[in-house]
Formats: C-alpha cells, structure tokens, sequence
C-alpha cells in the first residue's frame, strides 16, 4: 500500500477559472441589471406621474366611489361607500363565482372523466367530443357565446316565465323567494348542527363498532337521515305548532322589473356556467388519467381477494387515483379562479371588472390599482400551492 | 376428443386448430349488446345519451346548414321576416365580411403582404413541427430570426429611417463590443479571434435586423392601427411563440441554476406570472407600460399586449422546459462532461436537443393555451378576430336575430381547427415518442 | 416638447379617436375615418400641410384615451372627451375648445312607454364603465330618490350590445352618442331618446398641457371653422371669398395681417382648412345634422348668433 | 421437503369432489384463440405445476380460475361453484381462491398490515383486531413480521412477493393460484420466495402454479403440466415428466430450460 | 493475450512520472465518508482493476479521477495537473481521460458516429472530416464500423458499450476508466466487450477498471485493489492477490465471488 508522491508544481489557480468567482460575476450582472431596469422604471414612473399630476399612494381606497355596482354582497352605495369598499364588493363576488364555479365544476368534471371511461361506447365517445370541443375553443368565445346565448331567448321582464313558488325567469335574471328568518328560526339551525354532530358521533362509534366486530352499518342513509331529516322534522313541527320559523320575501312585478326576492343575474349565470362547462372539460381528463395511473393490477389484486367492484373502487383505485388527480385538479381550480376574470367581458362586477376596470379609470392610480389587484391573485395561487405541498408530502407514496 | 378429467397422465398428440370465436362474440348485434347493453343501467345510459344527442344534435344541424343562409347582401337575407323562412347561421355575414375579419382594416391594396406574411409562417411551422423535415436547425434560424424579421419588415412596411446618426452610432458600439468580446477572451485565456468572432456574430445579427428594418424597400407604411382579425390573431400568437421558447429555456436553465440569485430571480418571475390572470397582465402592459417608460418614448399599441403574452408564454413555457430537463438522466450530464464538453456545448448539442424533443408534446399544449389566450387582447382594445366579429356583429347593415351566434360560430370553428389539430399533432408525437422508448 | 415641429418632421399627425362612434369618428371598411370629431383633425393636417390625409388615427377605448395622451402617443384627442376641471388640472391635459356641447341622456325602448327618465325607477341601466357618466347616473338617481339596477361593460359595444339585447331597460351615454348608436340597434325605430339631459358634457378636442403653442392651433382651428361659418364662408365658396372685401374675411383667409405666423403655420391656414374641410357648420350637417344619418338638430351647437352657443373668438 | 411422492400421493382422495374443474374450456381474444379445449380436474390438496413456452396461455388459463378472464365456451367448476355471469358467485369463489401475481400488485398507499387486513375486514367483516392478529401470523410465517408497519414501496421485491403471499393467506383460501411468483425477482430473492411455496405445500394447501423453477416443480408438485399454443400438450408426474418426456415438443422445450 | 506478466513490468518505467496520482484523498456525501485516506499511484501503461462490494467507494474513486465528483481532501494529480476548482484545467484533465460508464451513457439523438465525431469537433476542434475518419477507426478497432449511422437505441447492450469505448478513444486519451463496463450487459454480450477491452490493454494503455470480471483481472491487470468502507483494502499483482489473499476481508470476498 506504499504509494510514491512525486513532486508536481503546485496548482497557479487563475482566479477567473474558479467557478464560484464567475457564479459570483453572473450573480452580479444579474442583479445589476435587473436592479437597473426597476430603477429606471421607478424614476421614469415618478416622472411621469408627476407630469400627469396623477396622486400616487393608496389613500383613494378612502375616497367616496360615486358608482354603483349591480351584484354587492356587502351594502353599498354610491353616495356612502368607497374604492376600499369597491375592492371589497369585486372581491367577494370573484370568490362567489370562483367557489361555486369549483364545486360544479368538480362534479360535472368528475363525472365526465368517468364517462370517458365508461365501457358504453356511446356514454364514452359524447364524453370525448364534449372535451375536444370545450378544450380547443377560447373560454373568451365561449363566455360570449353563453352570455348571449343567456340573454337572447329570455322575455323582458313583463313577459316573465314564471315556475310557481315565486320563481321567475327573465332578460334581467332568475328571481327567487328570498327567506326571511323569524325569532324562532335557531331550532332548526339547532337542528342542522345537531344532525352534523350525530353523524360524526355516528361514524366514529360505526368504525369502532366495525374494528371491535366487524359490523358494518349503512353509513350513507343515516348520514342522509340526520342531516337532512332533522331539520325538515323540527320544521314541520314549528310549523304545524303555529309559529312558522322562515317566510319568504316573493318577487313581485313592478314597472320595469320584479322587485324584491333574490335576484340572480344573468351574467352571474353565464360566467359561472361559461367556466364550470369549460373546466370541467380539463378536470375530466384529469380524472381520466389519474384513474389511468392506477394500474388494472391492482384492481386484478383487489378482485382476487374478493372485494366487490364497489369496495374495489373506494378502498384501492380512487385512493391511489386521488394522489394523482389532486395536484392538477388543484391548478384547474386555480385556472377557474384566474379565469374568472374574464367576467370584464360580460359585464360581471368580479374584482377585475370593478377594481382594475371601474375603480382605474375613476381615479387613474393605476400602478397601486394593479399592484392590489395581481397581489390578491398572487397571494390566492400561492396560499393554495403551500398547501398543496404540504398536502402532497403528506401523501406521497413512500418508496425505498 | 377424449377427456383426461381423471387421467394424471394425459399427452395431447393431435394438435387442435385455432377455430374462430363463437357466434355471439360477433357481429353488429353483438358489439350493440356489449358496448351498448351490457347491463341495465348501461342500458339506461345509452338510451340517455341518445335522447340527450336528439335534443342537442339536429337543432345545431339545423342551425348550422340546413336553415343557414349562405348568400345574401345585407341583413334582409338574414331576418325571417324579409326572408320568409325560419333563419339559422347566417354565413352571407360571414361572406360578406371575410376580408375583415382575415385582415381588419389593412390598406387593401397592400394585403397582398399579408397573404405572404401568412404563407411564411406556416412554412416555419411546418418545417418546425415536421420531425422529420430536412435540416431542422436551419427551420430554427428561419423560424426565430428571418421570419420575424421579414414579417416585420413586410407588415409594417419596414422603413425605420433610423437616419445616419443611428448607424454612426452602431458602428462605434459595434465596434466597443467586439473589443470588449475579445478582451474577455484574452482574459479567459480561451482564443482571442474566436471571442472576436463571437461579438462580431452577435452584431452581425443585430446589425442585418436592423439594417433589413431600416432599409427602404418601397413597401409603404401601414399602421398597426389598422391591423386586425386572423392577421393580429396569428400574429400575436406567433410573437409568443417566437419569444416565449427561448426565453422559457433561459428561464428554466436559470431554475435549475445552482446560482441562488439567478435561481431566485428565475423563480420569482415565473410563479409571479404564473399566480396571476393574463388579463390583469395585458391590463397592466396597456395602462402601466407607458408609465414606465421615458416620457418621450411610447410603444406601439398592438406592441403591449405582444409583450405581455410572451412574457406570460414564456412563464409557462419554462415549466414545461424544466420538465423536460429534470427528465433527463444524469448519466447524459456525466457522458457529455467526460468528453471534456463545456457548460454551453453539453446544453447545446447533448441536454437540449434532447430535453425539448421529450416535451414537444407539453410545448404544442402550451402553445394551444396560447393560441387560446390570444383572444384575450380584444379586451385591452386589440382588433383580433374576436374582436372583429364583435365589431361586425353591431353593424346596422347585418343586423339580424342570428348574426351573432353565426359569428361566434364562425371564431369557434377557426379556433378549434387549430387547436384540435396541434393537439392531435402533440398527442402523435406523444405515441411516437412513448413507442421509440420501447425499442 | 414641441409638439408642432415633431409632427412637421414626421411628416403626419396622429389622432386619438373613439373606437367607432357614427357620426362622431367611425373608421369604413377601408379604414377611413370619418365623423366631426376626426375632421378636427383634418382640419389641423390641412392647416399644417395643406392636406388633410396626413392624420393617423388611433381608435382609443375610453379608459385608455387620456394615458395616451399624455405619453405622447397621439399629438391630439379628437374623442368626445368631457372636458371637466379635473381633466383640465389634475390630468395635465388642456380643452382649447368645446366642439360639441352635450349632456348625458336615456334611450329607452318605446314599448316600455316611458316619455321621462323621472319614470325610470326601478330600471336596469346599462352604461360604460369608467366614464363620468356612470358618475352622473348614480347621481341623477339619488337625488331623484329613485332606485335603479347598474350594468357596467368596459366598451360602448358591449354596453350597446347588452341593451340591444334586452339586458337594460334603458341606455345612457352623452345624447350625441344616443343618437349615433341607436343607429346600430337592431331596429332603430324601436327606441326613443328621452328628454331629459342630466349632465352638462361640453366635448372637445384635449392637448397636452405645457405645449401653448400646440394647444393654440387646435384652439384656433376651431374658432376658424367658426368664424367662418359666422362670415358664411365655406368650402365651395372660400375661393371667391378670398377676394372679399370685408377685413374680418380678409383676416381668417391671411390676406390681411400675420395671424398664421403668430401660432406656427403658415397665413393661409384658415383658408387651408376650409378648402379642405370646410365651416363648422358644413361640418356639422355632413357628420351629424338633418343631413346626416344621425339627424341631430343644431341645437345648443348653433352659433351663438342663432341662439346657439357656439362663439367663434374673433381673429385679430 | 420431508414429504415423498408416495406418501403425497395418498393424501389425496381421488373420489371426492374435485377442487377445480375445466371441462372442455375455450377462450377467444377477439379472433385468437388462446385457450383450447382445455381439460383439467385438481384434487383437493394437490400441487400442480404449469409450465410452457410464453404466449401459450398459462397465465390466461389460472386467470380464468378466478375470473379475471372470461371463458366462452366449456365449464369451469371452481370448489363446487360453477363459474358464470353471476356476480354474487364470483365472489364466493374468489373468496375461496388466492391468487399471487408475478408483479405481487401490493397496494402501494397502504401499509404491509393495512395490504394484509384490508379484505378481511372488509370481505369476511372479521375485526380489525382479529384481522390484524391473522395477519401477523401470517407474516410470521413468510418471515417477515418486523416490516408490517413499513409501506411496499420500501420492501425489496422478495419481501414484497412475501407479503403478496401472506396477503393471500391471510382470506384462508382454499385453493392458491401462482402466476409465475418469482420471474419478476432477482435470483437471490428467487429462493425466500420459493422456500415460502414449499412450506405452504407441506401443509397441503391446493395449488396450482406457472412457473419455471424446475426444481421446484421436481420438489412439490403432483403433476407437472406443458402448455403450447393453448392446449394441454402433456401432463405428467414430474418424475416421469423430467425424465421422460412423452411429446416432441416437450423435450424441446425442456432441453432449453434445462441448459 | 499474448504479453507476460514478466514482459508487462518491464514495460512500464517506475521513474518516470506515475500517469495518476492520489494522495491522502478523502470525500464526504454530507454527513458519509465515502472515500478514506486512498494513496494509489497509477504508472503510464499500467492496468488497474478495482474490485470490492457494492457501496465500497470503487466508483466514487475513479468518478474523482476525471472530477464527475469532488474530494474534499488529498490531491489528485493526473497526467502532471492538479484537480482544483480550475475549471480550464478540468477540461484540459477530461480531455486526456476517458471514461466508459456502467451504463454506456451514449446520446440517443446522435448516431454513432455523430457521438463518436462530437467531443473531436468541439473539444480537440478537429474539422470534420477527420474526426469522421478518426472515428471510424476506433469503430473498426471495436468492430463494428457498420453501425456508424445507426442511432444507438438500434443496437445491443454490448454494441453499445463497445461505441462507448470508440467514443472515447476518439479523444486519444493518455488514460482510461471504466466503470463496471460489462454488468449492466447479457452474459453473452460481456465477452465481446471484454475482448475489445484486452485488446486495448495489449497497446499500452493506462487503465483503471471497476469489475468484477476475475478472468480479466487475471488476464490483463498489472495490480488489483481491493476496495472495502471507502478505503483501499488490498494492493497486489493479480498472481498473488488470487492465489494468496493477505486481508481476512479480502478472502471473504473472493470466496463469494469465484464461487
Ligand atoms: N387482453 C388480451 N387481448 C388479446 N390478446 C391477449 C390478451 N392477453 C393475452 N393475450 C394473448 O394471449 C396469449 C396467451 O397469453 P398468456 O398471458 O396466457 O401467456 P403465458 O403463457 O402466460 O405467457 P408468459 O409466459 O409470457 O406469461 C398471448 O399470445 C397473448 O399475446
Ligand atoms: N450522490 C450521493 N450522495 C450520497 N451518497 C452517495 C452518493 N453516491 C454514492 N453514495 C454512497 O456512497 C457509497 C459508495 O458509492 P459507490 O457508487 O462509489 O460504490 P461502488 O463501490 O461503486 O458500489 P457498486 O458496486 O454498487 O457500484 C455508497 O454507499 C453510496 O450509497
Ligand atoms: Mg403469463
Ligand atoms: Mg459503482
């Protein structure tokens, strides 16, 4: 093991060779010049804003709006709100449509994904067409499309389609009753949570009774029972004592329009089935292929035990499914929020409408408009993709 | 045949032929009942679907063809009440205003550059997309430096008048760069003509853009407020596409950077772009590009949207890239830096190449996406064609109850042509690239 | 900064105009502009260059228009822009002149049977976002005390488009603008434009502030096509008319006394421009007027001489 | 190992009631015909081992055992229960039927005990308890109980066939299928798995296995059978099948495997 | 084949200065010591092999060599260069060796003979022409000039290995590595590239080679190093470090490996 070290001239290092000095070099050239390129934005926008005598900062947010906007959820006024409230009122209403928007589009993309892979042909190809033409076509388009498609066939509102129960249809959108809830309204909100509860007691005594015995109960039809059940009962008994809990405030046809009721625009309805429809066409592949991935051995595994297609499906395939699906189920539904904002075509007061569209051109601070406006998406797509890694870490599927 | 139920010993001495499947398996009959009646609810589905198609199928049909009105001048053709029949698409709109929406309202005489504008790119594409066209590389200089020069030069007429001072100029910078090039060669100690010769490719290239830019070639000037409907469509597209792939490369080298900062700023730009809706950005590239530029320089209207989609492009498109560089092995890196192949020559000739031609499929679906979102820029007062048909669809002269549903039908089928077709195209190369891994 | 000398040296001049507004400024199929805004700007290409095609214009939506302005990006805005202190100080913009004296009105379907916007409670109002005009609706109906439904769309296409669809029981923009997009409707005839105008809008050219010279030709173009409608000069006659006698004729065509000079042009300037464009009131009665498509009577748009408002500031 | 032919060769009564019988089974793959009047009855407690080239239809013949395949013409009577359309009997007879896979199809997202205890509690509704207990006794017996808490992911593969097996057991079938068990192991983790089949064959366990370890067909089985183009060639107490080969394509065949 | 170990010895010149030198090398993978104190130095035209258990350290060795890893301590000086941080003279190091992977690592894009033709062209800056010349000498030494346009998911493992050698041959490098050339190769298929690896020891090539292959240790190594945790276990000419073990280590392994 005697080895002979023979003289060598020691290493001349030529500093410019040392990788770490030419990251060095890079790293600076880099901030260098993108620390310019800012800089020379800064000043020039100082500059020209002075120039234009626009106000800068974000005091406007204070400042009386002195617009209306047709869909709040919040009160709001021209006279007595603000940009900050405007903000608020655009906000919620892209959430409004962004949660509703997912919640359909999950079932309708679920659905569609598994049709795909129905073994009725017929089910299976309408499925493929319905995707290609949803996916190849401009949501744009699309939500023009339904807007007017919407719009077009409705009557003016003294030509109202009425479907009884105070329910009406017309060019200015869908009325219902809206509830109004009477002192003694709590029991059945009582009943609810209490329906809630017993089905979480329920299903947790169900596993126990199950792990201890290996008794199974219909899980499903007593969930069903107390959640539902519970309230309805509690109702008819309120209502059959005499007090009634929850009337309803009936839309009622006035000159131009129903009045009163819960209104529900049209282009609420357009947008939100302009994105469900066209999402869905993306969730359904999704689904397909995380359905895909799990391999037909395992479904041949699961059978060999004897566990029925049913049990198969919910114990092994859509387990394994789930993990593949969710991370890009996850940006569909950040696609859906972002999308969302295209409602600026249709005239849906969403945060870009009305922020970054009304609120701009009022007061004409659009850097600090379009600096809230991009935060707030950022921050949504950010806030969901930590928690998706936190999600996907938990999940993963350990491997040697 | 004599059966061996309780013989332990048994040898098969004729061989029995392949017979053909029993009666039932076969048949039109048969593939109804499986396919479509397996069970009762499938049973139940089908009849579904069918009612479902009945109720949705012949009325577009109707709509589409047989009620359709394929001639006529003006509205009168289109409404039922001077028609005197029921009125589906009105394609005599469509006819009628063909040429706007291909080319808005570009000078007519000079749309002859159009036409060639449009023949360009899809040699570029076709030669990009053809995996197996000849000399591709050469299809990528085309694609990424003449073709945009040349559209450019044709399109707006070229004609910069950079005027003599410009050039002047150029030459001494040219020339400080060149310099520049070869003293930090002599410095790396690497050859100091093949640094020069570098710089002066570099110029060369910026050089003959802009001289192509400059020169007079008789065309004249059409603005760009002019331009509209398929031409600014594709056009936008393309811009994207051109820009959004080399700087998505760059973007996803500079992700995978071992350099924190450059990895930083890579990250930072592509999840900014990422978490945000490309009309905010288009929004922000028209009412906030201007502000910070000098107050003496103004961009071009139709230029700010191009720049926001490809700096929305190439976010996306750096994902896709990264994608494919992760997929690479590692033994590809280590093969290339035993030969001695330095940083950019394993880039160029071993990891790209290859890289990019397993994300071809990613690639073509994010330029569907793009091809898409083009339609976006008619919201920031961009004349595409979505724009032009809604434009068109409010001109008293065609008003009629069907004009708009035709017009839409009309920017449907446009898009879907190309977007269905790319994505066949990503899904072949896609099988072909899943069936050479089994070789 | 100078305005002027940059558009002499790039040989033309660029004009920021509405996107499409009949009568006002409309590009044809060809891309020609026409419409009394854009002959504005005419006008002031056929002061500078003799010749009135030497424009380019840039169709500007209603939230972008000012932003450009002020970038440089167009030399003048010939937009039906309402000039409002706000504009005129906070926006660093000038309205050397009121080309279009206008208020904000209502169009409402005739079916409906409403003859006043006092009647419109409870109506659905389709408007454009991001103009004063949504402003001046909320205003007008609070202190009416009436309840109304908004719906805002980004561009006065959409916004026409919802109403002409059924969306809004009533339409509101500048009357001017009434007038012109009722003639999209799908059926003109089926829609009145209501009395009652809420808001004053006078309209006009806008420049850039700090650019006097560059803001003095626009303001005297207009006063020019006044004057010589006032002195009954117009495009078929400016010819003959330049032999007059009479010295305030003698002063607008530049055959007596340096007024061109004084603002940069040459002293024919106002002869230029009726040549080429002709009087206010030519103008008027082409674009706008019993004439035109739209048939808007000269109204508070007649010269002040005819109980109008329109007041030519004399040259001399 | 101590068991010798003989001895083997009373346990099984030939009168009784067969554990499984194909009469006269066919099966088509759209237009191939890969499984040919094929005849075969096995004894409770029998071993048999089925060999043959690939494509021949081994693997295709024990999954119509269980009906992971249909068959279209013939019968197939599986521990009394012949095996139709009927849904309710297929599970009853997969009930009675382990079946071990050649890529052990392990569920990757559950843990070796949750792989073990899934069916039954959820097929036989034992407790998790109990089914929890069976599956430790059963992974004892494939040597492996110190990784029931580990996910299949980290096992090598021959502990992964093992719990694949254990699995199996763990429903207390009746009859064991085996697909090729060790063909997707490297050679050292050929013989754990192996030693695991042996032992369960000393117990008398009813087993029908694809395989090509021939020495351990020549260890346990009653009847070697050769498949070739989907047919039953040959069938044959190993004994007689390795060292005298009746069919010209049998000795073919065995003249390559075995060297 | 032909060449004695006798004649071999005094082939290479022990004065003259050693091809590769390590001295006190250590490397740590974070917290693990994978490298421990190696001293071994390499003459010009000796033949090394490298021998030791899985995880032992023996790529991580030769992989330091020509730099694909960092040590963190000792020096390695090779062909008279020192390995530091000197990106130029890494280059300038990775031109002079050679390296032939487990896994071949060809290009798949590039036929045979554009992998072959890459590293003259834009390393050595050859024009075309002669580097096409040059490799398609290496390609007739290895045998097989006719796969030259052939992409290299056409041919078989052992063709493969064997356009990994010409490849790197095409950089006329003083020294050579391999890295377990023939086990990611059918037994078949190890022969011929063994063969093509003999014939290059027979010209005088300085090589270090990973393998396991005893035959070619015997045949052609001037010493074999046995490797164990990291460290260099065993030095010895292949006569005695076969016949005559001195390590108990060194014994075990040999006794699992020649059966
Ligand atoms: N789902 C299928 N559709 C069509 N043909 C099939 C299908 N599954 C198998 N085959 C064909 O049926 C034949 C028999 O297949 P099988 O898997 O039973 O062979 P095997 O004897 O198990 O072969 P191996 O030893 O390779 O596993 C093969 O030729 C195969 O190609
Ligand atoms: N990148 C790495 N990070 C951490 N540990 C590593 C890394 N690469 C190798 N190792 C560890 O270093 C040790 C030596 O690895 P090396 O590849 O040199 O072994 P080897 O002797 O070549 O083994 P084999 O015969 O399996 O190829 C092993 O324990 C390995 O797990
Ligand atoms: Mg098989
Ligand atoms: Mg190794």
């Amino acid at each position: 093991m005697q080895t002979i070290v023979s003289q060598t001239s020691p290493p001349k290092k030529s500093v410019l060779y040392d990788p770490k000095v030419r990251g060095a070099f890079y790293q600076v050239l880099l901030v260098l010049t993108v620390g310019y390129l800012f800089y020379m934005a800064a000043s020039n926008a100082v500059e020209n804003l002075q120039r234009a005598k626009i106000a800068s900062g974000f005091g406007f947010l204070n400042n009386t709006a002195g617009f209306d906007v047709s869909q709040t959820l919040i009160t709001f006024s021209a006279a007595g709100s603000t940009y900050g409230d405007a903000f608020i009122v655009g906000l919620l209403n892209t959430l409004v449509v962004s949660a509703i928007g997912i919640v359909l589009a999950t079932i309708l993309g679920f659905t569609v994904g598994i049709a795909r892979l129905s073994k009725n042909w017929m089910v299976a190809k309408v499925s493929m067409v319905y995707v290609e033409v949803l996916r190849n076509i401009p949501l744009l388009l699309q939500l023009l499309f339904w807007y007017i498609a919407v719009l077009g066939p409705l009557p003016q509102p003294r030509d109202s389609i009425g479907f009884g129960a105070g329910v009406f249809l017309n060019s200015r959108g869908l009325f219902m009753p809206r509830p109004l809830y009477a002192s003694d309204a709590w029991v059945i909100g009582t009943a609810l949570i209490l329906g809630i509860v017993g089905t979480i007691v329920f299903r947790r005594w169900a596993r126990k009774q199950q792990e201890q015995t290996g008794q199974q109960y219909p899980v499903g039809i007593i969930t069903l029972a107390l959640v539902v059940g519970l309230p309805f009962v509690s109702w008819l008994v309120l209502a059959l004592v005499g007090t009634n809990p929850i009337s309803f405030d009936m839309p009622q046809k006035g000159t131009f329009n129903l009045r009163g009721g819960m209104q529900i625009l049209p282009e609420f309805v357009a947008l939100l089935v302009g994105l469900v429809t066209y999402t869905a066409a993306f969730i359904a592949e999704v689904v397909r292929a995380g359905i895909l991935a799990v391999s037909k051995g395992q479904t041949e595994a699961a059978g060999s035990l004897g566990l029925r297609p049913g049990q198969t499906l919910r114990l092994v395939v859509v387990p394994q499914a789930m993990r593949v699906i969710i991370p890009p189920l996850t940006s569909q539904y950040l696609n859906l929020t972002k999308n969302s904002s295209l409602a600026v075509a249709i005239g849906y007061p969403d945060l870009v409408q009305v922020f970054m569209g009304t609120v701009l051109n009022q007061t004409g601070q659009a850097i600090e408009v379009v600096v809230i406006t991009m935060g707030v998406y950022l921050t949504i797509s950010l806030v969901t993709s930590f928690v998706m890694n936190i999600y996907n870490r938990r999940v993963a599927i350990v491997e040697r | 045949m004599s059966t061996a139920i309780d013989t332990s010993r048994f040898v098969q001495h004729n061989q029995i032929e392949a017979l053909p499947p029993p009666n039932l398996a076969r048949g039109p009959i048969a593939w109804v009942r499986e396919n479509l009646f397996s069970s009762p609810l499938n049973g139940l589905l089908t009849i579904f679907v069918f009612y479902l198609l009945y109720v949705i199928v012949p009325p577009i049909i109707d709509f589409l063809f047989i009620n359709a009105v394929w001639t006529g001048t003006d509205r009168d053709a289109c409404r039922a009440e001077t028609a005197g029949h029921r009125i589906g698409a009105c394609w005599a709109f469509v006819i009628d205003k063909i040429n706007y929406f291909t080319y808005g309202s570009y000078t007519i005489s000079e749309r002859w550059r159009v036409n060639i504008f449009f023949l360009m790119l899809a040699v570029g594409v076709t030669w990009l997309l053809w995996l197996r066209a000849p000399r591709r590389d050469l299809g990528a200089l085309y694609f990424f430096w003449l073709f945009p020069t040349f559209s450019y030069v044709l399109l707006t007429g070229g004609n910069m008048d950079l005027g003599g001072g410009f050039w002047v100029g150029f030459v001494v910078v040219s020339a400080l760069f060149i310099g520049a090039f070869a003293a930090m060669a002599y410095l790396l100690k690497v050859s100091v003509k093949s640094g020069a010769a570098i710089g002066a490719g570099i110029i060369a290239v910026i050089g003959i853009t802009l001289a192509l830019m400059d020169f007079d070639f008789g065309l004249d000037h059409v603005p760009t407020s002019l331009w509209g409907g398929v031409l600014v469509t594709l056009l936008v597209a393309t811009v994207g596409i051109v820009f959004s792939l080399p700087f998505g490369i760059l973007l996803a080298l500079g992700r995978r950077s071992k350099l924190p900062i450059v990895q930083l700023a890579s990250v930072i730009f592509i999840e900014f772009v990422r978490g945000v809706p490309l009309i905010t950005v288009l929004i922000m590239a028209n009412t906030m590009l201007p502000l910070f530029l000098p107050a003496e320089m103004t961009v071009d209207r139709l230029a700010r949207p191009l720049i926001g989609v490809a700096f929305f492009a190439s976010a996306y498109m750096a994902e896709v890239v990264r994608g494919g560089l992760q997929a690479m092995p590692k033994g590809q890196y280590e093969g290339a830096m035993s030969l001695g192949l330095n940083y950019p020559q394993m880039m160029v000739f071993i990891i790209l190449p290859q890289a990019l031609r397993i994300v071809i499929p990613g690639i073509v679906n994010t330029f569907i996406g793009l091809f898409k979102d083009t339609s976006l820029v008619s919201i920031v007062g961009i004349f595409d064609l979505i724009r032009t048909i809604e434009a068109s669809r409010i001109d008293p002269n065609w008003a009629a109850p069907t004009i708009s549903y035709t017009g839409y039908a009309f920017a449907a089928f446009f898009y879907f042509v190309f977007c269905f077709g790319m994505s066949r195209y990503s899904l072949g190369v896609e099988r072909r690239l899943a069936a050479g891994q089994n070789r | 900064q100078a305005t002027l000398n940059s558009v002499k040296q790039k040989g033309y001049l660029t004009c920021g105009s509405n996107t499409g507004l009949a009568g006002f400024g409309v590009p044809d199929a060809q891309g020609t502009w026409t419409g009394l805004d854009v002959e504005y700007c005419r006008a002031i290409s056929a002061a500078i260059f003799d010749d009135p095609t030497k424009v380019r214009f840039i169709p500007l939506a209603a939230k972008d228009r000012f932003t450009a302005l002020q970038s440089g990006e167009v030399d003048v805005l010939v937009r039906n822009s309402t000039a409002t202190m706000s504009r005129d100080t906070q926006l660093g913009l000038d309205f050397p002149a009121i080309n279009y004296f206008d208020g904000q009105g209502f169009m409402v379907r005739k079916k409906l049977g409403v003859s006043s916007a006092k009647e419109l409670n409870g109506a659905s109002i389709c408007t454009q976002q991001g103009t004063t005009t949504e402003l001046n609706l909320a205003d007008y109906f609070r202190a009416n005390n009436m309840k109304y439904e908004v719906v805002a769309f980004a561009t006065s296409d959409e916004t026409f488009k919802a109403y002409d669809s059924g969306r809004c029981d009533a339409f509101t923009t500048d009357a001017s603008g009434l007038y012109s997009e009722r003639l999209r409707a799908s059926a003109p005839d089926d829609h009145i434009v209501l009395p009652e105008i809420i808001s004053k809008e006078p309209l006009g050219p806008a420049t850039r502030h700090g650019d006097d010279q560059w803001t003095d030709i626009v303001r005297w173009t207009h006063n020019a096509m006044l004057n010589a409608e006032e002195l009954g000069v117009a495009k078929a006659n400016v010819d003959q008319m330049k032999t007059s006698d009479n010295p305030e004729i003698k002063r607008l065509l530049g055959s007596e006394g340096k007024y061109g000079e004084a603002i940069g042009l040459t002293n024919d300037w106002a002869y230029r421009i009726i040549k080429h464009v002709g009087n206010y009131g030519e103008s008027f009665e082409r674009n706008v007027g019993e004439g035109s498509k739209l048939k808007i009577k000269r109204g508070q748009n007649a010269l002040w001489t005819k109980n109008g408002l329109q007041y030519g500031i004399p040259i001399r | 190992m101590a068991t010798t032919l003989t001895s083997r060769q009373a346990a099984i009564d030939p009168t009784a009631q067969p554990a499984i019988e194909l009469v006269d089974v066919h099966k088509w793959y759209g237009e191939f015909h890969v499984l040919r009047d094929i005849n075969l009855s096995v004894q409770r407690g029998e071993r048999i081992v089925v060999c043959g080239p690939s494509g021949s239809g081994k693997s295709t013949m024990i999954r119509c055992i269980n009906r992971l395949e249909e068959h279209q013409k013939g019968r197939i009577i599986v521990d009394g229960t012949e095996l139709t359309n009927d849904l309710k009997r297929i599970d009853e007879v997969r009930r009675e039927v382990g079946m071990v896979f050649q890529h052990f199809n392990l569920f990757p997202h559950l843990t070796i005990l949750e792989n073990c205890t899934l069916a039954p509690i959820w097929v036989k509704k034992m407790p998790k308890r109990e089914a929890e207990e069976v599956a430790m006794k059963y992974l004892t017996r494939v040597k492996i109980p110190e990784q029931a808490n580990k996910f299949p992911g980290q096992l090598s593969g021959g502990q992964q066939q093992r719990v694949a097996i254990a699995r199996s057991l763990c429903m207390s079938p009746k009859i064991m299928l085996f697909d090729e068990p060790t063909s997707a192991l490297d050679p050292e983790m050929v013989k754990e798995v192996l030693d695991t089949m042996v032992s369960l064959a000393d117990e008398g366990m009813t087993m029908i296995c694809v395989t090509h370890e021939m020495g351990f067909a020549r260890q346990v089985a009653d009847r070697v059978i050769f498949m070739d183009y989907g047919q039953i060639v040959e069938m044959n107490t190993p004994d007689a099948f390795f060292k005298n080969p009746q069919h010209e394509r049998t000795r073919l065949f065995l003249s390559q495997i075995l060297h």
